[in-house]
């Protein structure tokens, strides 16, 4: 029943806009006062190379903020999901014994992944990249100790509390950019750093604090997101260890 | 020809919505919703792009060159990121859905019925 | 005054960082405290906003980036009176959300107090914002912020199940938005709405712009739950928790619907503005089809929660009435009914939420009687009962007589008639709710209400821990739907609300700025009034009543309903993939229908 | 258009498909991956090396990740239930 309904409005629908996307601009021939005006003059105007960057974190940067706190909505809810009912139902996980070899991949790839990270982050309103590739980077970049089973140094390294404290830092940061040029009399995201020479990493102005901020941000969200994840499977598994063995002792 | 783009987008979408509408699994059903997101990047991707252009990052180039439209670059950097946080929070939802039902299977959820 | 534009939106949003990375580390009352006080300043500085915004719009671009020679290269806040209102009302629900659930969430921590506050700013930044592809953003953030809110308390399998249907029909709007979006980009290259809305102003309409109208306009109808894209609405408002659901239900959906009249007198008026009429029928169509079902599915409940979200949706039905007639008087009266109703029902679920907390339970019978202890909450909510049935001459009544005013200027002679069923059941089944569980009337047992459902679910809010006072939870419910009853009393709220709305129907083109005509309440519209009123009670009475023969016929007519009501019933079937059906179903009718309706456009 | 365009869209389009089709939500993580990479191709082929970099470290890596992770704590609570649940349990 729901098939059949679905297969009549999903074939309209696709007919329907099938027939729509035939008044856009044919495929290659795009442009737009919008469009010109941005690749005309935001170089000149902001002094990076990367005329995404500029849109995202200048012209359009209040959207990326937006979308920072997007972001850090869903982490808190997942935070919120998996760990009010871990917390009551299993202790802390027992730490799983490390494979010699892997920990020492893990261990080197480390920070390579930190070093391209950072490189990514400061590089954003210059090359491809920016807070959040960056960001992402950064994050995977921790999670490989986790990989390399250093579980223990892995749990230190990224306490909840302070990774909390590193997101909040991070979107924090965002604001805090936005309220200085508040402050100095111009709107809320005013870019009120000096600009650089063209194509330098500190070239932008304010957009570079804000680079650092989202990438911080990013790196601390994807570590919370992927060790809730991690730890719901890892306390379930201890938790299952546990039970098997009082299986057997009782038997 | 110069629209295939275009309704290749739409395409992913509406395969995209089947697999949700037709999904006997939560996690499954996660992956068919990103796939109809993914058409929406397409779609933004398709529409800026000019034929013959550089991508819109200036270094070691002169500003003059014809390039492609960075502002939908943008919107869809920002697509990508709402992305995967649904994904996060649905597979977080499936993960306590199945520990209180047994089955990620959305025809379970009767209880709402009415 | 400009400095004030982003407040809204950037204070609460700074309060939840600060809490989020801090809280843990401070005593719990401060962050209850703090919290409140961020969400009572954000409303001084909506109301400040909206006063501000009566003489003329105030526009702010983020970044100081002007328009260069008319053309738009930022983002702009484009206040004007309506989204101001809509950004009091979203501070003033915030606020008797945090005073009502003042050591509610013992046990999380700061995650409820941030989350609602994240959610402040993005309510505030949608009713504020000028360009498209932001008001995606806070409409993402709004659903982030509400799918982890619904799921909150995830130990128990009913909210889970409303999370996942929440969450993935409204991913699948936020999709289809962006797709219009993409199209309308394409068209235009511009995201600034007023921009669109001139670059449109002189063309006529074509597949591209129909589509386009039809994907964002159901994509933010999806939020509204409209028919048929409601059945999520219900699943998530009864599964949230009491003090969430009181934001969902008197804001967000009236966002949605705001986000559609915004839209659509920005960006379509112009390209579809000879087809008026054809709009005017698609979206009338909606709203009566969505008046009625709520209508009819909320006299169906038993749970008080769900019974309230049925009557949110049946009044959002009634809200797109107004806005439908595609008239300034008629999108006048549906703002200034839609803040005081969604006051009013703030008020009525934080009530619902009183209920559950100090009783146990959510559920009309098991809650018979035991009410009696609890004389204000029961006024409250019997006064609240009358407003949703619009009682003269309080602020539901205003609004609804302007829309019932366009009506009759319109020549929809049924429009009122449909008003006054949908307010005689969701009134009459507040009141019938209330009567049964203060006053201890009726059957201690219907059938014809929807099965009790297996054991625990959604109603069982926190076990009653003795110590907490019911007065100060009590003092929202007051605190709303006193409020909500004072909407009418406003100095010349009426004539306001019409001078804004001929501003709002104007706002891109500038073009035929008429001065609005004074808007009157006619004798008919108190006779309406009272006639609802009325009705509500003599249905709560008939319901209630223990009289052998007037149960006896009640009884035989339910007999007859069986069958409707069973279909009805199946229809929500909790299932997600059903829901998202009717969703493309509604997608592909509302497009289909505006394309044949507009036959020169189709080769 | 040129022909690689045309053909990483079909590509692409593909792969979708496939990723729908498949039911298993294992096997289907491992396409999605595979999915990522056209998108990835494609992102390149449009010239837009930022969405391409974040498609790599989003589609490529981050979400078949967190898909595995919650499919093996969803498997280990499947092998709690004792046996009877395992064929509802991921399938």
């Amino acid at each position: 029943m729901r098939l059949t309904v679905f297969a009549v409005a999903g074939a309209s629908l696709a007919v329907l806009l099938g027939y729509a996307v035939f008044g856009l601009p044919p495929f290659g021939t795009f442009h737009g006062p919008y469009t010109d005006y941005l690749l005309a003059h935001a170089v000149g105007q902001r002094h990076g190379t990367n005329v995404v960057a500029a849109v995202t974190f200048d012209y359009r940067g209040f959207d990326t903020m937006g979308e920072e706190f997007i972001l850090f909505s869903a982490v808190s809810g997942v935070a919120l999901l998996l760990r009010a009912s871990r917390d009551s139902e299993y202790e802390r996980p027992v730490d799983a014994q490390p494979v010699e070899s892997l920990t020492a991949v893990g261990l080197l790839a480390s920070p390579v992944f930190v070093v391209v990270g950072l490189w990514l982050v400061a590089h954003g309103p210059v090359t491809p990249g920016g807070g959040f590739q960056g960001g992402v980077v950064l994050a995977a970049g921790a999670l490989l100790i986790y990989i390399a089973g250093q579980y223990r140094g892995f749990r230190t390294a990224t306490d909840e509390a302070v990774l909390d404290a590193a997101e909040s830092v991070g979107a924090g940061g965002f604001i805090v950019v936005g309220l200085v040029g508040m402050g100095l009399g111009a709107a809320f995201l005013h870019n009120f750093l000096p600009y650089g020479r063209i194509g330098h990493i500190d070239s932008s102005g304010a957009t570079a604090v804000i680079n650092a901020a989202v990438g911080l941000e990013v790196a601390a969200a994807f570590v919370l997101l992927v060790t809730e994840f991690t730890e719901e499977v890892t306390s379930a598994r201890a938790h299952r260890k546990l039970r098997d063995d009082a299986d057997r002792e009782g038997a | 020809m110069s629209y295939l783009p275009y309704v290749v987008a739409v395409w992913l979408l509406v395969v995209g919505l089947y697999g949700v509408v037709t999904s006997r699994n939560l996690v499954h059903l996660t992956q068919c919703l990103a796939v109809a997101q993914s058409s929406s990047y397409l779609l933004l991707l398709a529409i800026g792009f000019r034929t013959g252009g550089i991508a819109p990052v200036f270094s070691g180039v002169s500003t003059g060159r014809k390039a492609v439209d960075p502002i939908v670059q943008a919107l869809t950097l920002t697509d990508v990121v709402v992305s995967v946080t649904i994904s996060g929070l649905l597979l977080a939802i499936s993960v306590q859905v199945f520990k209180r039902h047994h089955s990620l299977d959305p025809a379970a959820g009767r209880e709402m019925q009415g | 005054m400009h400095a004030l534009v982003p407040l809204p939106v950037i204070v609460p949003l700074a309060a939840a960082v600060v809490i989020a990375g801090f809280g843990k580390f401070v005593h719990s009352r401060l962050v209850d405290l703090g919290a409140i006080l961020v969400a009572l300043a954000d409303a001084v500085i909506t109301v400040m906003l909206l006063l501000a915004s009566l003489g003329h719009s105030l526009t702010y671009w983020y970044g100081g980036w002007q328009p260069v020679h008319g053309l738009t290269i930022g983002i702009a806040f484009v206040v004007q009176p309506f989204g101001a209102a809509l950004a009091v009302l979203a501070s003033l629900g915030t606020l008797a959300t945090l005073i009502f659930s003042y050591r509610y969430f013992e046990e999380v921590g700061a995650l409820f107090h941030m989350l609602v506050l994240v959610f402040l700013g993005a309510m505030c930044g949608f009713a504020m914002t000028g360009d498209l592809f932001n008001l995606f953003v806070f409409f993402e953030l709004m659903s982030v912020t509400a799918f982890a809110l619904t799921a909150y308390r995830s130990d128990e399998a009913a909210p889970l199940q409303g999370a996942v249907n929440f969450t993935v029909v409204n991913t699948v709007a936020a999709i289809l938005i962006l797709f219009g979006m993409g199209l309308l980009y394409g068209r235009t290259d511009a995201l600034n709405m007023a921009a669109i809305g001139r670059q449109l102003a002189h063309v006529g309409a074509d597949p591209l712009l129909v589509m386009a109208f039809a994907l964002i306009t159901c994509g933010y109808l999806v939020k509204a739950a409209v028919v048929p894209f409601h059945f999520w609405l219900a699943d998530a408002y009864a599964a949230a928790p009491a003090p969430a659901a009181v934001l969902f239900a008197a804001v967000m959906s009236d966002l949605g619907l705001y986000a559609v009249a915004e839209i659509y007198w920005t960006i379509f008026d112009g390209p579809f503005g000879q087809h008026a009429n054809l709009i005017r029928g698609v979206l009338l169509t909606l709203g009566m089809l969505t008046a009625m079902l709520g209508a009819v599915m909320s006299v169906l409940q038993r749970k008080l929660k769900r019974l309230l979200a049925f009557a949110t949706i049946s009044h959002i039905g009634l809200f797109l009435l107004g806005i439908g007639l595609l008239d300034n008087v008629g999108l006048a009266g549906a703002i200034v009914y839609l803040c005081a109703d969604g006051l009013v029902k703030g008020g009525l679920f934080l009530g619902a939420g009183v209920l559950a907390y100090r009783l146990g339970s959510g559920d009309e019978f098991d809650l018979r009687g035991r009410g009696s202890g609890l004389p204000v909450l029961g006024t409250t909510m019997a006064l609240g009962g009358l407003a949703l049935a619009t009682l003269p001459p309080f602020g539901t009544f205003v609004g609804k007589g302007l829309i019932e005013d366009a009506a009759a200027e319109a020549g929809a002679w049924w429009l009122p008639w449909t008003l006054l069923f949908a307010e005689v059941l969701t009134g009459g089944a507040v009141l019938r709710a209330t009567g049964r569980i203060f006053l201890g009337l009726g059957a201690a047992a219907d059938p014809e209400l929807s099965e009790p459902q297996d054991d625990e679910d959604e109603d069982d809010e926190p076990e009653n821990p003795p110590g907490r006072s019911a007065t100060l939870m009590t003092f929202p419910v007051v605190l709303l739907v006193v409020g909500g009853l004072l909407v009418g009393f406003i100095p010349h709220v009426a004539d306001r609300a019409a001078d804004a709305a001929v501003r709002f129907v104007a706002r891109p083109t500038l073009l035929d700025h008429t001065a609005a005509q004074s808007p009157h309440l006619s004798t008919a519209a108190y006779l309406f009034g009272a006639g609802a009123c009325a009705g509500a009670l003599a249905f709560a009475f008939l319901s209630l009543t223990r009289i052998r023969r007037v149960s006896a016929a009640r009884d035989r007519g339910a007999e007859w309903l069986r069958l409707p009501v069973s279909v009805l019933h199946g229809l929500h079937s909790g299932h997600v993939g059903d829901y998202v059906t009717w969703l493309v179903v509604g997608v592909t009718s509302v497009g289909a229908a505006c394309l044949l309706g507009m036959t020169h456009v189709v080769p | 258009m040129s022909v690689v365009v045309a053909v990483v869209l079909l590509g692409c389009a593909a792969l979708g498909t496939v990723v729908v089709l498949v039911r298993d939500p294992l096997r289907q993580a491992m396409v999605a991956s595979g999915y990522g990479a056209a998108l990835v191709a494609v992102f390149v082929v449009l010239r837009a090396p930022d969405v391409a970099l974040s498609a790599i470290v989003v589609v490529g890596a981050a979400s078949p990740l967190l898909t595995l992770l919650a499919l093996s704590r969803i498997s280990l609570d499947a092998g709690d239930e004792d046996d009877a649940a395992d064929d509802e349990a991921v399938g």
